[in-house]
């Protein structure tokens, strides 16, 4: 069968749309008929809740969608990262069990994947599992995994071999969060948020059917899983900016987003909120120190060039051409405008930054920034991290000599 | 404090650039002190407080230690030392993070009234610094945040009016020594130190949330409460600023302090945390990173070691030197606590990691009596320049 | 040039983040060129020799490749291409270090002309400019160093007095484009460019000594010269500075191509020198160095490039970002100079080694123009801070 | 027999100055006398030209000797470094036939140690020394050789076992510069001085009895040298300032300065010449603007903390205390403060810091911090190794793994 051109899928999205689309359904009823239509994932499959579509048409019905003022599939959170890695290496079952609810927002996930003793370096994992009879038995801690409070399932990467080298000793299982013997705490950071979770595992279970992949290709699934979060959300639709918002639908939506969004709600303040550096200038009377005035041009024109730069990036890859080392120098760059903000705003902000909270400057952003900072540089690899990958990946330098190869049992770790 | 006693009778007429033996004693039995009462779990239970110290290990620290009054003379109930032995307190307290109102009454209020008192005012006052039985700070800075004394409008002759702000320990003072204006005056001029009951009916307080939770501030406006003026107004604007520039010596040793415990706790770290098979100290990004964070920690030492000498001498540098410690400590103590973070990498950025401690109290640090910036200007002012 | 000729006819209206294929062919064809008659031998050759070019390479430029006067509109014997073009020569410029009289004859006196002349004027003086037939350059700054057309002294109406100085290729220039008042004008008022022929009885020139030996400069009095006002004095100062602004755009562009040499020189070195048994490019300490010199030369490449697309499509931000670019291409090649010294060791302080040629290179840019400190200052005004 | 004392040493050395010293004399005259007596390098055991005096009274007879302007013996150089090396692992015949010739200056000397391969890493010299019949035969080539051309002897570090590892195979000679075989050229810097040469050895001769150490010692005795570079001069008596300075003795030992001084006059600038910052901001009129005030206060913090660490690393070594971290540090202090002041001056020279030479400002010389400084940072071991240094040897971090051990044949080099 052919691709349908782009005028048929338009047509046929918008009389499907106009035929089920009511504000006043319940999420989870619209939801429902999204994920059993395929049109809520018109690029997976036709067997599996999607239409085959390239992802180019993809567009078409999100347009169409947006056009009403439509409600997407459940898209926030880690389900897509799963979605993606069950795609690509899941059994007929667990695509079965898991992709429709993924869609229809049924099921919330969570990430398994960082340690207390493998941060930087993630492969150095150490919670086991066991297999014992049907069930792997998991035991271990895993730390930094976003609304683990609220999940149903993670994706976890644990040990089950450790008489091979790192990389090919490790599995990937989709784990019931709900269990006894997963017990998630929630993890407070310096800036006062707890946006992260800690979680521990004693005797925790993991029926064999959810294993993804084969036993000892954790590490290679796992990188499915890492390169859809890093290339961000898979082309679904984002949620409608157009139409009507009122209806039982849009509340439900709303109070979803609401509690999907709560972990990063210090994401901008943590980037340093460049956004403000004028504003504020203007409003301290900053902008009148010829020292100050030489410090907020430094940092804007880093910031403003961080910015061409990833539009660069873009446009190499829009043309199809290498991309460039552009792309790679994102993560460096937003360190230092970070650090260059908190650095400014300091200085332009002055006594009253040594205040927080509701009384202290813009109700407590100016002190959020200077607390939250440290953290961009660290969080998703630390600069140490990039520099490396930037050296050996974009420079071609020769490679750091390692020192954890061998058996896993005989890498020294922590 | 036997040994020490011995050092007071020897004149200084040099900047010395090793502490005495007598001086490294006095400095070990501060450090044990502290190691035993101010360990990180106080130091998170009494920050969570709202007095913010605990009124026991005060007694102990003025009694068994005597060291509110390090360097009050013996005639008004101190030890009798000076700047070099009250810096190695404030060093030692910055190093173990110390939660008490020390640097209010003895570096601010302690060295206010020595500055401005006459005899009579040191004789009534400062004994009970000394001892550790009232508490008392200093009151500069308005709610505009402008640590230059010029820019003081409160206003006082025999009652005081105006509002204070960013006052340290400022709730739980018993006496505030008040920075303020004779009527009508204005720059340096007419400007004086003056003691207020904070029990007065005119003075109101209201804690601040403060960024660093282990150092409170205060707001506290003043509606026509009693007030005496320490000595004559003649100079008072000197006075405040002499107060100021050993705040600015004491507070830069106090933050070499922390700066030196972050350095060690990151240097112990690299050596524990193993990553890719390896220490992750035996990786030259954090060998080189820890290097620097020396390096930088060295120089900023050396000169607030430098100025506290400078002062204890009266060397006429001495006001410039409190300007180039405090820029460079600031400086110095932010970027070790910011690269301590970085080297601890995710941990480091929780709370029950103890890391984020003293960086509030850096960046805190870092504005209090100025920021960098200011005193670097100030600095090439007193130079002539 | 035949692809370029095509792209001619498409007006862009929006900034371009990448390079057309018919300018990256353009690119690929000058570094071909350069690559073959600017290798570090000739570079050397020329920079010792008083003229500081070779006039046969300089009549290949202009024959083969129409390079002086890519810029300049068709009717006046150019190649009618804008800014972008201009910039893209400059950088491949910069990175092969070429000693030829490009900047001050097409750049600085191109332009000038461009921004003031009238039609008779650019149609008697731009086609020996682009045919590369006669040599020019642009006369702004005066002893006093000063880069703000307001702070020119030198006056004119048909006769020309007053002194110039860091004139670009001033010793070899035979037409001199010179910023100058009419008498008792001030401030931005009363400015106007002048065509000054070398060859006149009142002009006096002397090369300086310039710390770099590629880029020589001249020191020019003019006592009495015969001077040729371009166009009107009424907005003078605006075409000085539209000038100037220009040139920063193109001078940060060539900054870039040297900055990038660098970098790819010290990536080079450091996969092939071997120290302790290794590569010095597999030690973190150098690894890290060069990821952080490639992260700057990239960002200070994106303003250059973005400011060169902002001016071809006369973006009204564009002389803003002309300063942008200038201040960050100034510190980027600076800082990848030094860095590339230290990476190559002993040996990259030797003579002997090429980096000191681009190093001084870039020191001198960085000054040349205004040093970055001016233009940040000048950014802020621009954006309206 | 006893150890004389202050009086008694002052007493007797007096009364030979008193005896010996006529500023009429040749230089070398005087210094014969100098060595002869013993009284030129006092510290030096009594059998090779010395009178065995602890340090502590060597200051005593510097200050006779300085009392009447006397010239001290020959100092300059790297002669001093030969006579404590060979002090410490000569022969009795090497101390014999070189050291009176050291104190009499009647020998220069130049030390072989770096080259091309091994800047950084001294020990992967590649200098070869065979031994054939009763000669050395020496094959390489050596750099960043101060006064080479001016030289009479060499000492050189060579390899002379390739099959052990790289700091096993090394042996120390004193070779003879002057002969064919030798080839000594200039090394030209970026600055325009040639303070330096490189030497080509092309089967130059070294004879058996002038190997220092024993064969494969090279290393540990090379570590001698060093120590007492790093140390600097060995308390002999420093060019005397008091006293009458006209006569013959006087002129001969200016024309000896300004020779061994002549490498050296850029080392100021190479330093950044923070001595001149505070000067040239009111004669450039920079001192009115508020940013260039901030940069030169902190680089005016820095070199002044700089300044106070080193005395804090002396006064604690005064004391007997473990010296501290401080004494490493200074050099890498220097380099912030030499590349700090090449910022604030051009900062403050502006347009003019474009030209160099006479006509420049100061005559040149801030020209020549601007193209001198670079070498700060490289000279006498890179930042990066100082770096090294402090973090494993001051904070004890764990050692960078090594991949030159075993025979140093095989180990990978340039």
């Amino acid at each position: 069968m052919s691709t349908p051109t782009e005028a048929e899928v338009r047509t046929e999205v918008r009389e499907w749309i106009a035929a089920n689309w009511n504000p006043d359904m319940s999420l989870l009823e619209w939801r429902t008929k999204l994920a059993d239509s395929g049109w809520g994932a018109p690029q997976w499959p036709k067997e599996w809740y999607g239409r085959g579509l390239p992802h180019s048409l993809v567009r078409v019905v999100q347009e169409e969608l947006a056009a009403v003022g439509a409600v997407g599939p459940a898209a926030s959170g880690v389900r897509m990262l799963a979605a993606a890695t069950l795609l690509e290496h899941g059994t007929d079952a667990q695509k079965k069990k898991f992709l429709r609810r993924i869609l229809t927002g049924e099921d919330t996930w969570c990430q398994f994947f960082s340690e207390p003793g493998s941060g930087s370096d993630l492969a150095g994992a150490t919670t086991r599992a066991d297999l014992k009879g049907d069930f792997w038995i998991v035991n271990g801690q895993k730390v930094w995994t976003t609304s683990a409070h609220h999940a149903d399932h993670g994706l976890l990467l644990a040990r089950t071999d450790w008489d091979v080298p790192k990389h090919e000793g490790m599995s990937y299982f989709v784990i019931d969060v709900k269990q006894q013997g997963v017990d998630v705490q929630p993890l407070k950071q310096m800036n006062g948020h707890a946006s992260f979770n800690q979680v521990f595992f004693t005797d925790a279970k993991v029926p064999k059917e959810n294993l993804v992949g084969k036993v000892g290709e954790g590490w290679k699934v796992a990188m499915t899983t890492l390169a859809h979060e890093r290339r961000g959300a898979d082309g679904l639709a984002p949620p409608s900016k157009k139409g009507r918002k009122e209806g039982r639908i849009h509340a439900e939506e709303r109070a979803e987003n609401d509690k999907a969004n709560e972990p990063y709600r210090w994401y901008p303040q943590r980037a340093g909120r460049v956004d403000l550096i004028l504003e504020r200038a203007k409003e301290t009377g900053a902008d009148k120190d010829p020292h100050v005035r030489q410090e907020i041009a430094k940092l804007m024109i880093m910031a403003k060039s961080a910015e061409w730069t990833a539009r660069r990036a873009r446009a190499a890859q829009q043309q199809g051409r290498p991309q460039g080392p552009e792309g790679s120098l994102g993560k460096l760059a937003a360190s230092h405008v970070a650090r260059g903000c908190a650095r400014v705003h300091t200085m332009m902000t002055g006594t009253e930054a040594m205040l927080t909270g509701k009384e202290s400057p813009r109700e407590g952003i100016i002190a959020e920034i200077l607390v939250s900072v440290p953290a961009v540089s660290i969080a998703g690899g630390t600069d140490e991290i990039q520099r490396n990958i930037i050296a050996e990946r974009v420079l071609e330098l020769p490679k750091e000599p390692r020192f954890d190869t061998g058996p896993f049992r005989n890498v020294r770790r922590n | 404090m036997s040994a020490l006693e011995e050092s007071k009778s020897e004149p200084r007429r040099r900047i010395q650039f090793a502490f005495t033996d007598e001086q490294e004693q006095f400095r070990a039995a501060i450090r044990r002190f502290l190691a035993d009462k101010s360990p990180t779990t106080e130091v998170r239970r009494l920050m969570a407080t709202a007095e913010g110290y605990d009124p026991k290990v005060w007694r102990q620290m003025s009694e068994e230690l005597a060291l509110p009054g390090v360097h009050i003379p013996e005639q008004y109930g101190g030890a009798g030392f000076g700047m070099v032995e009250l810096c190695i307190v404030t060093e030692e307290m910055g190093r173990a993070l110390l939660c008490a109102p020390y640097f209010s009454t003895a570096v601010l209020a302690g060295n206010a009234i020595m500055n401005a008192g006459t005899e009579e005012q040191k004789a009534k006052l400062l004994p009970d610094i000394a001892s550790g039985a009232r508490l008392a700070t200093l009151a500069i800075t308005e709610p505009n945040g402008n640590w230059d004394p010029s820019s003081i409008e409160t206003v006082s002759r025999f009652r005081i009016d105006g509002a204070k702000s960013y006052v340290v320990d400022g709730h739980i003072a018993d006496l505030l020594i008040v920075a303020a204006r004779v009527p009508s005056s204005s720059g340096r001029d007419g400007l004086g130190l003056f003691a207020v009951e904070a029990k007065d009916a005119g003075v109101e307080r209201r804690q601040l949330e403060s960024m660093d939770p282990t150092r409170k501030l205060a707001r506290i406006d003043f509606r026509g409460a009693h007030a005496t003026l320490l000595g004559e107004l003649d100079d008072g604007g000197k006075r405040i600023q002499r107060t100021m520039d050993q705040a600015a010596i004491a507070l830069a040793n106090e933050m070499m302090g922390g700066a030196q415990a972050l350095l060690d706790s990151a240097v112990k770290y690299s050596k524990m945390r193993v990553q890719f098979g390896r220490e992750i100290g035996s990786f030259q990004a954090i060998k080189h990173k820890l290097a620097d964070m020396l390096l930088e920690v060295e120089l900023a030492k050396s000169a607030a070691y430098y100025a506290a000498q400078a002062a204890a001498i009266n060397d006429p540098e001495w006001p410039a030197l409190a300007s180039l410690a405090k820029a460079s400590a600031s400086e110095s103590y932010l970027h070790t606590a910011i690269e301590t973070i970085q080297i601890h990498g995710g941990i480091g950025f929780t709370w029950d990691n103890d890391t984020h401690l003293w960086f509030k109290r850096a960046k805190s640090s870092e504005i209090f009596l100025g920021l960098p910036s200011y005193h670097r200007e100030l600095l090439m002012q007193r130079w002539g320049v």
